[in-house]
C-alpha cells in the first residue's frame, strides 16, 4: 500500500479498534505449547511450535495460505486428528493436563474448547435443534433447560431478537452472518472455556464481519479465544497478541501492537506489506 | 449460571464412547459379510468346476457327453457379440455424452434425454430382451444370431456408457475447455483437441466395465431365443451362436439330467469370471496409468 | 531472468498466417455445424429405445386385454397359461415378485446401510479404497452366477438348517438377491453420506459428538434422500432381477405368501413363456407382453420415485 | 476331464461301428451320394424327447454332414407346436403325444404338411423319494386317485391305512408339456387335477424337487428317471397281473408296462423338407439311427420295420 | 493496518514499485465499455458499467469476492458467453468495433484478445504442444514454422531457458510459476494485442509472484493489459489505472497512484484499509 492511504485508515482504526485493545501478561496460561511437530503423512506442516495463549484474551494467527494456521488451530481440539495420516510429537498443555495423551478423551476435550469455523456450519435442521444438539448429546432431554440453554446461548451471540420468533425454521434460511453467529451460539450452548475461530468471517459481507468482531470483543469477556485470519487489519483491531506462521513455523509472536508497528523478523515486514501472492 | 453438568457428561461420556465403538465393529462386520459371501461363491464355482477345465473343454465343441463338452463355441458366441456391442456402444455413447454435456441447452429437452437415459439405466433387462425379439429378431427379421444379441446388449447397454462418458467429459476440468477457447479455438477443435482426450480413460473405463455388464447377461438372450444345443462355431456376426451364461444357464437347469453338467457350469463360471477380471483390471490398468493430474 | 528477450515481432508474422489461413476454412466451418446434428441424432438412439419399449409392449398388451379382461388379468389368483382352460391371473406372479423382492431388501437393507456408514464414517482412506472396489465386485458378478450359487450352494445350505423348505424355494433365490444389492445400496448410501459435507461432521465433533453421534443425527438425516434412493433403486432391481429366480425358484404358479415354496416371479414367466422364440399370436405370446408391461410400469414408477425423492427431499446446506 | 479324450474317440468309435451293423443297407446309398449338406435343421418340442434328439443330432453334426448345424430346443410339446406352425416355424417339432386335432387344423390353415415320425416309445414313470419303502407298488387307479382333484386321497393313510398319515405332495410338468397333456387327456380322462399340484417348466426342477420330498410323488418320461435312479424310486405299477417295475424292457412295444407306455415323435414341416435337402437328410439320419441311441437315452425302440417303412417315406420324399 | 505499519512498507513500494509507474492519458483506448449490464440468469453481476482501457497500459481491477471482476474481464473476450444463461446489454469497443455483436465471431475476437487464468491451466500435453496448439487450430502445420513460435513465445514468456532442454515432456512437470509462465506463452503464440489477467499470481508463492509482475511489466511494452487482482499492493506496483468494483459496480475508476493515495469514495476507503471479510 502507499503512502498517504495509511494516513486516512489510520483514523479509522483508532476509532473503531484501539480502544478495545487490552494487553496482560500476568493472566492464566489456557495452551502452553512446546516442540509441537506436526506431519500429514511426507509434509511436515507445523515445525517445533512454541506458544502460550492466555485466559480472557483474543489471540489472532496470522500468516499466508498453506503456512499451517489452520492445522495448529485444529491441534488445540485434536480435530486435526481426523486426517488419518496425522503424527504429532511435542506437547500441549490445556490448563495443565497434556491434551495429546490418548487418555484425554477428545469428546471431553471438545467439550472444552468450542471451535467456529471458516464456512458458517449450522447443520440442516431448525434453529432450536442447532443449538440443542450439543447439550443433548450430552444427556440434557429437559425441555425447559434445553429452552433455557437455547436462549441464552443465543443472546450470547446477539443472535436472539434476530430469530426468536423462528427457532423451528431450517438454519439455512438465515443470513450468512447469522447462520455464523448461530455456530458461535451452537459452541456457546456446550458452555466451553475456549472458543478456537478459523477465519470465521472470511465468508462475510463488511456489515456482517463488523458485528462478529464486536461479538468477539463481547465474548472475550467471559472466554479466551484464539483466531485464525488472513485479514491482518482483522487481527490488529481485534487481538491482544498475534502469532505469526510462515511455512509451519512460528515467526514472530508478540503483542499485537508490536507485531504491527515494530515486527522484529524480516519475513513479518514482508507479509504485512503485502509481498505474498 | 451453568446447565451443561459437568459430573453427568463425565458419566456419560464412557458409555458414549463405549456405544460407539462397538457399533463400529458390529458396521465393519457387515462390510465384510458381502466379502465373505463373495468369497465363498468363489471357492464353491472352484471347487466344482476347476478340474474340469482343460485344453479340451476350452477349445472344444458342445456335447451331451460332459466328458466331451467344449465351451469355445460360447466363448466364440461371446466374443462375436462383442464385435458387435463395442464399436455401437461406444460410438452412440460417447456421441450422446457430448451431445448432451458440451451441445445441448440446458432446458426442458435435455433435461427430458437426461431423465429418459437415467430410466433406461433402470429398465430390467429382460425388457430389453423382449425389445430386441420384438425389433431385431422379429421386425427386421435378422433371427436369433450374433448381430441380434449384440444390439439388444447394446442397447441395454447404452445408457451405463453415456453416463459414465458424460461423467468423464464432466471430469474434465472447465478452465482446460476455457485455456482453448481462450486460444480462439472453435467448439468442435476444443471438443477434439482437449476435451475427448482428457476424458477418453475415463470413457474407456466405463465401457469397459459396461462391456464386463454385457457380457455376464443372460436374460435378454433366453429371450431371443438360444438353442440349447447348437455345435458349429459362429463364425461372425450373422451366425446362429450360444453364449457363456446360456451354456451356464442350461447346463444348471440340466444338472439333474446328468450330475456332470454342474461341473460344466461351474468351469464355464470359472471362465467367465476369469474374463470379466481380465476386463476389469484391464480398466483399472488404463485408469491408474492415464489419470490426468490437473 | 536470464532469458534474452526477443520481441514478439519479427520473424514469423503469425497474426498474418492466422488471417490467411481463416480464408480457407469452409470445410471445418460446416464441421462446425454438422457436427451437433449428427450428436443429435445419437442422442436420439436412446429416446428411440424407450419409445420402441413403450411401443411395442403396449400394442402387444393392447391385444392382451381384448382376450383377457385388464381386470380379470390384475385380480385373477389362478395363472394357467397353457391349459384347456387357461387363465390369466398376474396375483401369483405379483406375489413371488414382491416377496422375492421384499426378502432381498430385508438382506441388502441393513447390511448395506451398515456397510455404508462403516465406509463413509468410520473406515479409514485406505480402508475404503481397498473395500469399496472388493464389495462392487460382487455387484459386477453376472446373476447367472449368482443363480447357479443359490442353487447349488444357498438352497441346500438352507435345507440343512431348515428341511421344510422346498428344492425350490423363494426365499433363497431372495437371499441370494440381497447379497448382489448389498453393494448397490452401500454404494448408493456411502455416496449420499460422503456428500455431506465435511463442516457438517466437524461441526458435530467439534461439539464433543462422537462418531456414533455425529453419524446418526446429522450425517443420516441430511443424507436421508440419497439413502432412500439407494433403497428405491435396490427394490427397482430386485424387481427386475431375473435369472437367481428362474434357477433357483422353479416355476410355480401358485398364490401363496409361503416363502419356503417355488413361486414364479414375473421376469420368470416372462423366461419360461419366451423360451426360445416365442410363437406369435397366442394368447401366452401376448401375456408375454402384459406381465412385461406390467414390470416396465413397476420399474418406472420406482426409478421415478428414486429420481424425485434425491431431488425433492435433498437438504439445503 | 483329463480322460476325456479317450473317452471321446471310444464313444465315437462305438458309436461309428454300431451306425455300420444296424444299418447296411443305406450304407451303400450313403456312399453314392456324399453329398456336402449346409444350412441349419431347427427343432423345438418335447423336453422328453430331447435327449435322444439332441444325441442325435451331434451324431449327425460330428460323423454325417460337418456343414449343418442342427439346433436342437425344449420349450415343450405344446410350446414347441406353436413355434412349428407358423410361417418361417421350426423344421421338426418333438412331441411327447400325439399332434392335436386343432393342431393339424392350424397346419392345413397354414399350409403345412405335417408328416409324423415315431422316434421310440416312452413310459410314464411315478416317482418317489428313495427313503419312501411304503409306495412301492400302486395300481393306475391309485395313482390316478391321488392326483385328482375329486381323488378322495389326501395322504397316504388314505390309500392303505398302513401308510403314513402324511399329506401328499404331487409334482409333474407344466402345461406346456406333452407328458402333461398325456396324463390329463389319456390317464385322468380330462379330470381336474389337484389343487396344490406342483407343476414344473424344468424336468431337473422336478427331479430335484421329488428327489428332497419324501411325501412326494412326481411322473415324468422314463429317461428322466433311469438317469436318476440313485435319487428316485419308481413306483412298480400293477396293471393286474402284477407289479411291473419300468424298464427299458417292460415299456417297449407290448410290453407289459403297456398301460402307461405312449409313442414319441417328431413331427416334420414337410414343406421345408423339399426346400432344404439338410432338413430332409436330417430326417432320413434320424428313422435310420434312432434305435441306436433310443435305449442310452432312456427309450425303448420301435420295432424295425415301422422304423425303415418312414425311410422309405422320407427317401420318397427328395 | 495500523499507523506505523505503513510507514514502513511505504518504503518498500517506493524501491520496487513507483518507478515503473507511468501514466498515459493520450494514448489510444483499446476497450471502451458503455452502460454495460450482465446477468446469470437472475443474478444481476454487472451494473451499468463504464470504462476505457488504453494501449499498452495495465489496467488493474480489484474489489472483494464476487464484485464482478472476473465477469468484467470474461465479457471482453466473451468468454462469458459459455454460461448458458448469460445476457449481456450494452457496448464494448474493441479498437473501435462493437465486440458484443454478433457478427464479431469470438474466435477472431479471441486471437486478438489473449486470456490468463488464475490457476495455470497448460493442457496435459507436451510443453511443445501447449505453446503451439493455439497456431495449430488456426491452420499453421509447418515443423518449422511452429518450432519459431515455440521458441518465440517461450522466450517472450521468460521461461525458454528453463524449458528448452524438455519441450516434448508434460507441462505438469513444471513448477506451478513455470506453468503460469507457461500459459502466458501460450498466449503470446498467437500474438494477441490484449492480454487478460484473472488474478494470475493467487495461486503462486512469492518468489514466483515477482517474476510475473515484472513479466508484465516487461510485456506492457507491446501488449495491452488488463489485470485481475484480489491482492491491492500488487495493483499498486504494477498497474497504471486501477478500477474498483463492488457489487457489479464500478465504484472507482482512475490512475493507480490516486486510487491509492486519495479514493474519492469512502467505499474504496473503507476496502483499501481493509474493511472487508
Ligand atoms: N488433510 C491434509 N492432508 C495433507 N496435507 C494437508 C492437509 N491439510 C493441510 N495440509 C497441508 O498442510 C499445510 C498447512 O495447511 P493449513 O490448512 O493448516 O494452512 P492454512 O494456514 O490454514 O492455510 P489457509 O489460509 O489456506 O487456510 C499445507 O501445506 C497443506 O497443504
Ligand atoms: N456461472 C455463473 N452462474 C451464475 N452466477 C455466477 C456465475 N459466475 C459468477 N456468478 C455470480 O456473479 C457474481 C460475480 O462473480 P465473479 O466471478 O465475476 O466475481 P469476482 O469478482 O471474480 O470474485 P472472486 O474474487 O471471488 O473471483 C457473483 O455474485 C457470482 O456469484
Ligand atoms: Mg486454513
Ligand atoms: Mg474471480
Ligand atoms: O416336454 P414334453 O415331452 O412333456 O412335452
Amino acid at each position: 500500500m502507499s503512502v498517504s492511504m495509511t494516513e486516512k485508515s489510520n483514523i479509522n482504526l483508532k476509532t473503531t479498534v484501539s480502544s478495545k485493545k487490552t494487553v496482560h501478561t500476568d493472566k492464566d496460561k489456557v495452551f502452553h505449547t512446546r516442540d509441537l511437530n506436526l506431519w500429514y503423512g511426507q509434509t511436515h506442516a507445523l515445525k517445533d511450535i512454541n506458544l502460550d495463549t492466555y485466559e480472557k484474551e483474543v489471540t489472532a494467527i496470522i500468516g499466508p495460505s498453506g503456512c499451517g494456521k489452520s492445522t495448529y488451530l485444529k491441534t488445540l481440539n485434536r480435530m486435526v486428528e481426523l486426517v488419518p495420516s496425522v503424527k504429532i510429537t511435542g506437547e500441549i498443555n490445556y490448563n495443565g493436563r497434556s491434551i495429546l495423551d490418548k487418555s484425554f478423551k477428545v469428546e471431553d476435550l471438545r467439550t472444552h474448547v468450542g471451535m467456529v469455523f471458516q464456512k458458517p456450519n449450522p447443520f440442516p435442521k431448525s434453529i432450536y435443534d442447532n443449538i440443542a444438539y450439543g447439550p443433548r448429546i450430552h444427556g440434557i432431554k429437559s425441555k425447559k433447560i434445553l429452552d433455557e440453554i437455547v436462549e441464552k446461548s443465543l443472546r450470547g451471540a446477539y443472535i436472539w431478537d434476530e430469530v426468536k420468533d423462528r427457532l423451528k425454521e431450517n438454519a439455512y434460511g438465515l443470513s450468512g452472518g447469522q447462520q455464523q453467529r448461530l455456530c458461535i451460539a451452537r459452541t456457546l450452548a456446550i458452555e466451553p472455556d475456549v472458543i478456537l475461530m478459523d477465519e470465521p468471517t472470511s465468508a462475510l459481507d463488511p456489515k456482517s464481519t463488523l458485528r462478529i468482531e464486536d461479538l468477539i470483543q463481547e465474548l472475550k469477556k467471559d472466554y479466551s479465544i484464539i483466531i485464525v485470519t488472513h485479514n491482518m487489519q482483522q487481527a490488529a483491531r481485534i487481538s491482544d497478541r498475534t502469532a505469526f506462521f510462515l511455512n509451519g513455523e512460528v515467526v514472530e509472536y508478540d503483542q499485537t501492537d508490536d507485531i504491527f508497528t515494530n515486527p522484529k523478523d524480516n519475513r513479518t515486514e514482508d507479509y504485512i506489506s503485502g509481498r505474498f501472492g | 449460571m451453568k446447565y451443561v453438568d459437568a459430573n453427568t457428561v463425565q458419566k456419560r461420556m464412557n458409555t458414549r464412547i463405549l456405544k460407539n465403538n462397538i457399533l463400529k465393529y458390529l458396521f465393519l462386520i457387515a462390510t465384510l459379510f458381502g466379502l465373505f459371501v463373495l468369497a465363498i461363491l468363489i471357492i464353491q464355482v472352484l471347487r466344482d468346476g476347476l478340474q474340469w477345465i482343460d485344453w479340451n473343454f476350452l477349445t472344444g465343441k458342445l456335447s451331451n457327453d460332459a466328458e466331451r463338452a467344449g465351451i469355445m463355441g460360447a466363448i466364440l458366441g461371446t466374443f462375436w457379440m462383442m464385435i458387435v456391442v463395442a464399436p455401437v456402444t461406444l460410438i452412440l455413447g460417447i456421441g450422446t455424452a457430448i451431445y448432451l454435456e458440451l451441445y445441448a441447452k440446458k432446458g426442458v429437452f435435455q433435461s427430458f434425454i437426461q431423465t429418459n437415459i437415467s430410466n433406461l439405466a433402470g429398465v430390467p433387462s429382460i425388457v430389453y430382451g423382449i425389445l430386441g425379439l420384438t425389433i431385431f429378431v422379429r421386425a427386421m427379421d435378422l433371427g436369433n444370431i450374433v448381430l441380434a444379441g449384440g444390439l439388444t446388449l447394446s442397447l441395454l447397454i447404452l445408457p451405463i456408457v453415456i453416463v459414465a462418458a458424460q461423467e468423464a467429459i464432466r471430469s474434465v476440468p472447465q478452465h482446460l475447455s476455457e485455456a482453448s477457447y481462450g486460444m480462439g479455438a472453435t467448439k468442435w477443435q476444443t471438443v477434439k483437441n482437449i476435451i475427448l482426450p482428457a476424458a477418453l480413460p475415463g470413457i474407456l473405463t466405463g465401457a469397459i466395465l459396461a462391456l464386463s455388464r454385457a457380457i455376464g447377461e443372460t436374460a435378454p438372450l433366453t429371450v431371443l431365443g438360444i438353442p440349447a444345443l447348437i455345435l458349429p462355431f459362429p463364425e461372425g456376426i450373422f451366425d446362429k451362436f450360444t453364449a457363456l451364461p446360456m451354456q451356464i444357464y442350461y447346463w444348471t437347469l440340466d444338472s439333474s439330467l446328468v450330475a456332470e453338467y454342474v461341473n460344466l457350469a461351474a468351469a464355464t463360471i470359472v471362465v467367465l469370471l476369469l474374463l470379466l477380471f481380465l476386463l476389469n483390471s484391464t480398466a483399472i490398468i488404463i485408469r491408474n496409468k492415464f489419470q490426468q493430474r490437473y | 531472468m536470464a532469458d534474452n528477450h526477443t520481441k514478439p515481432s519479427n520473424a514469423v508474422h503469425v497474426r498474418e498466417m492466422i488471417h490467411q489461413k481463416k480464408k480457407v476454412k469452409n470445410f471445418s466451418q460446416v464441421l462446425e455445424k454438422s457436427i451437433p446434428v449428427f450428436l443429435f441424432l445419437f442422442a436420439l438412439i436412446s429416446i428411440l429405445t424407450t419409445a420402441g419399449i413403450i411401443y411395442t409392449l403396449f400394442i402387444e398388451t393392447i391385444e392382451f386385454f381384448k382376450i383377457v379382461p385388464i381386470w380379470e388379468f390384475f385380480t385373477g389368483t389362478v395363472l394357467k397359461p397353457m391349459s384347456q382352460n387357461p387363465e390369466f391371473g398376474v396375483l401369483p406372479l405379483l406375489s413371488g415378485t414382491i416377496i422375492s423382492s421384499v426378502i432381498a431388501m430385508l438382506v441388502a437393507g441393513p447390511i448395506g446401510m451398515m456397510a455404508a456408514i462403516y465406509l463413509s464414517e468410520y473406515a479409514s482412506d485406505n480402508v475404503r479404497r481397498t473395500l469399496k472396489p472388493l464389495l462392487e465386485v460382487l455387484a459386477g458378478i453376472p446373476t447367472i452366477v449368482y443363480g447357479f450359487f443359490a442353487f447349488t450352494f444357498v438352497t441346500p445350505l438352507i435345507r440343512s438348517i431348515w428341511p421344510e423348505v422346498e428344492a425350490t424355494n423363494i426365499l433363497s433365490p431372495g437371499i441370494v438377491m440381497g447379497i448382489m444389492i448389498i453393494p448397490m445400496i452401500a454404494s448408493l448410501s456411502e455416496d449420499a453420506m460422503t456428500s455431506v459435507p465435511n463442516s457438517m461432521r466437524e461441526g458435530a465433533l467439534a461439539l464433543g459428538a462422537t462418531k456414533l453421534e455425529s453419524t446418526f443425527k446429522v450425517v443420516i438425516p441430511a443424507a436421508l434422500s440419497g439413502i432412500i434412493a439407494s433403497f428405491v433403486l435396490g427394490i427397482s432391481r430386485a424387481i427386475g432381477e431375473t435369472m437367481i429366480v428362474t434357477i433357483a425358484s422353479g416355476s410355480s404358479k401358485n398364490f401363496t405368501f409361503d416363502i419356503t415354496q417355488s413361486m414364479q416371479t414375473m421376469t420368470a414367466y416372462i423366461v419360461e413363456v419366451s423360451g426360445g422364440e416365442a410363437p406369435a399370436g397366442s394368447t401366452i405370446y401376448y401375456s408375454l407382453y402384459a406381465v412385461a408391461m406390467t414390470l416396465f410400469v413397476f420399474t418406472l414408477l420406482m426409478n421415478l420415485l428414486a429420481r424425485y425423492v434425491s431431488r425433492k427431499f435433498r437438504e439445503e446446506y | 476331464g483329463s480322460d476325456s479324450e479317450n473317452n471321446a474317440s471310444g464313444n465315437n468309435g462305438n458309436s461309428s461301428e454300431e451306425n455300420n451293423s444296424s444299418s447296411n443297407n443305406n450304407e451303400e446309398e450313403n456312399n453314392e451320394e456324399i453329398e456336402e449338406l449346409e444350412g441349419s435343421v431347427v427343432i423345438d418340442g418335447s423336453g422328453t424327447v430331447f435327449p435322444l434328439m439332441s444325441r442325435l443330432a451331434e451324431e449327425y453334426m460330428l460323423n454325417e454332414q460337418e456343414g449343418v448345424s442342427v439346433e436342437v430346443s425344449r420349450a415343450g410339446t405344446s410350446a414347441g407346436f406353436e413355434k412349428f406352425l407358423q410361417e418361417d416355424g421350426t423344421d421338426f417339432n418333438d412331441a411327447s403325444r400325439f399332434i392335436k386335432e386343432e393342431e393339424q387344423q392350424k397346419a392345413d390353415d397354414l399350409g403345412i404338411e405335417v408328416k409324423e415320425l415315431k422316434v421310440a416309445l416312452d413310459g410314464l414313470t411315478f416317482v418317489t423319494h428313495p427313503d419312501n419303502d411304503w409306495a412301492t407298488e400302486m395300481t393306475p387307479d391309485e395313482l390316478k386317485s391321488i392326483f385328482l382333484a375329486d381323488g378322495g386321497i389326501e395322504t397316504w393313510s388314505d390309500i392303505n391305512p398302513e401308510w403314513p398319515d402324511e399329506k401328499i405332495n404331487t409334482y409333474g410338468p407344466n402345461e406346456n408339456h406333452g407328458t402333461y397333456e398325456f396324463f390329463y387327456e389319456s390317464i385322468l380322462e380330462e379330470q381336474d387335477l389337484v389343487d396344490d399340484v406342483n407343476l414344473q417348466q424344468d424336468y431337473s426342477t422336478l427331479v430335484t424337487l421329488v428327489s428332497e420330498d419324501v411325501n412326494g410323488i412326481g411322473f415324468f418320461g422314463f429317461g428322466y428317471y433311469v438317469n436318476n435312479q440313485d435319487k428316485l424310486n419308481a413306483v412298480h405299477v400293477d396293471f393286474g397281473d402284477g407289479p411291473v417295475e419300468p424298464s427299458l424292457d417292460t415299456i417297449a412295444e407290448d410290453g407289459d408296462y403297456a398301460g402307461f407306455t405312449r409313442p414319441v415323435f417328431t413331427y416334420l414341416n414337410v414343406n421345408n423338407a423339399k426346400e432344404k435337402p439338410q432338413v430332409l437328410d436330417y430326417a432320413i439320419y434320424v428313422m435310420n439311427s434312432v434305435n441306436d441311441f433310443a435305449g442310452e437315452t432312456g427309450f425303448a425302440p420301435i420295432p424295425e420295420d415301422e422304423a425303415s417303412k418312414l425311410v422309405e417315406e422320407l427317401e420318397a420324399l427328395k
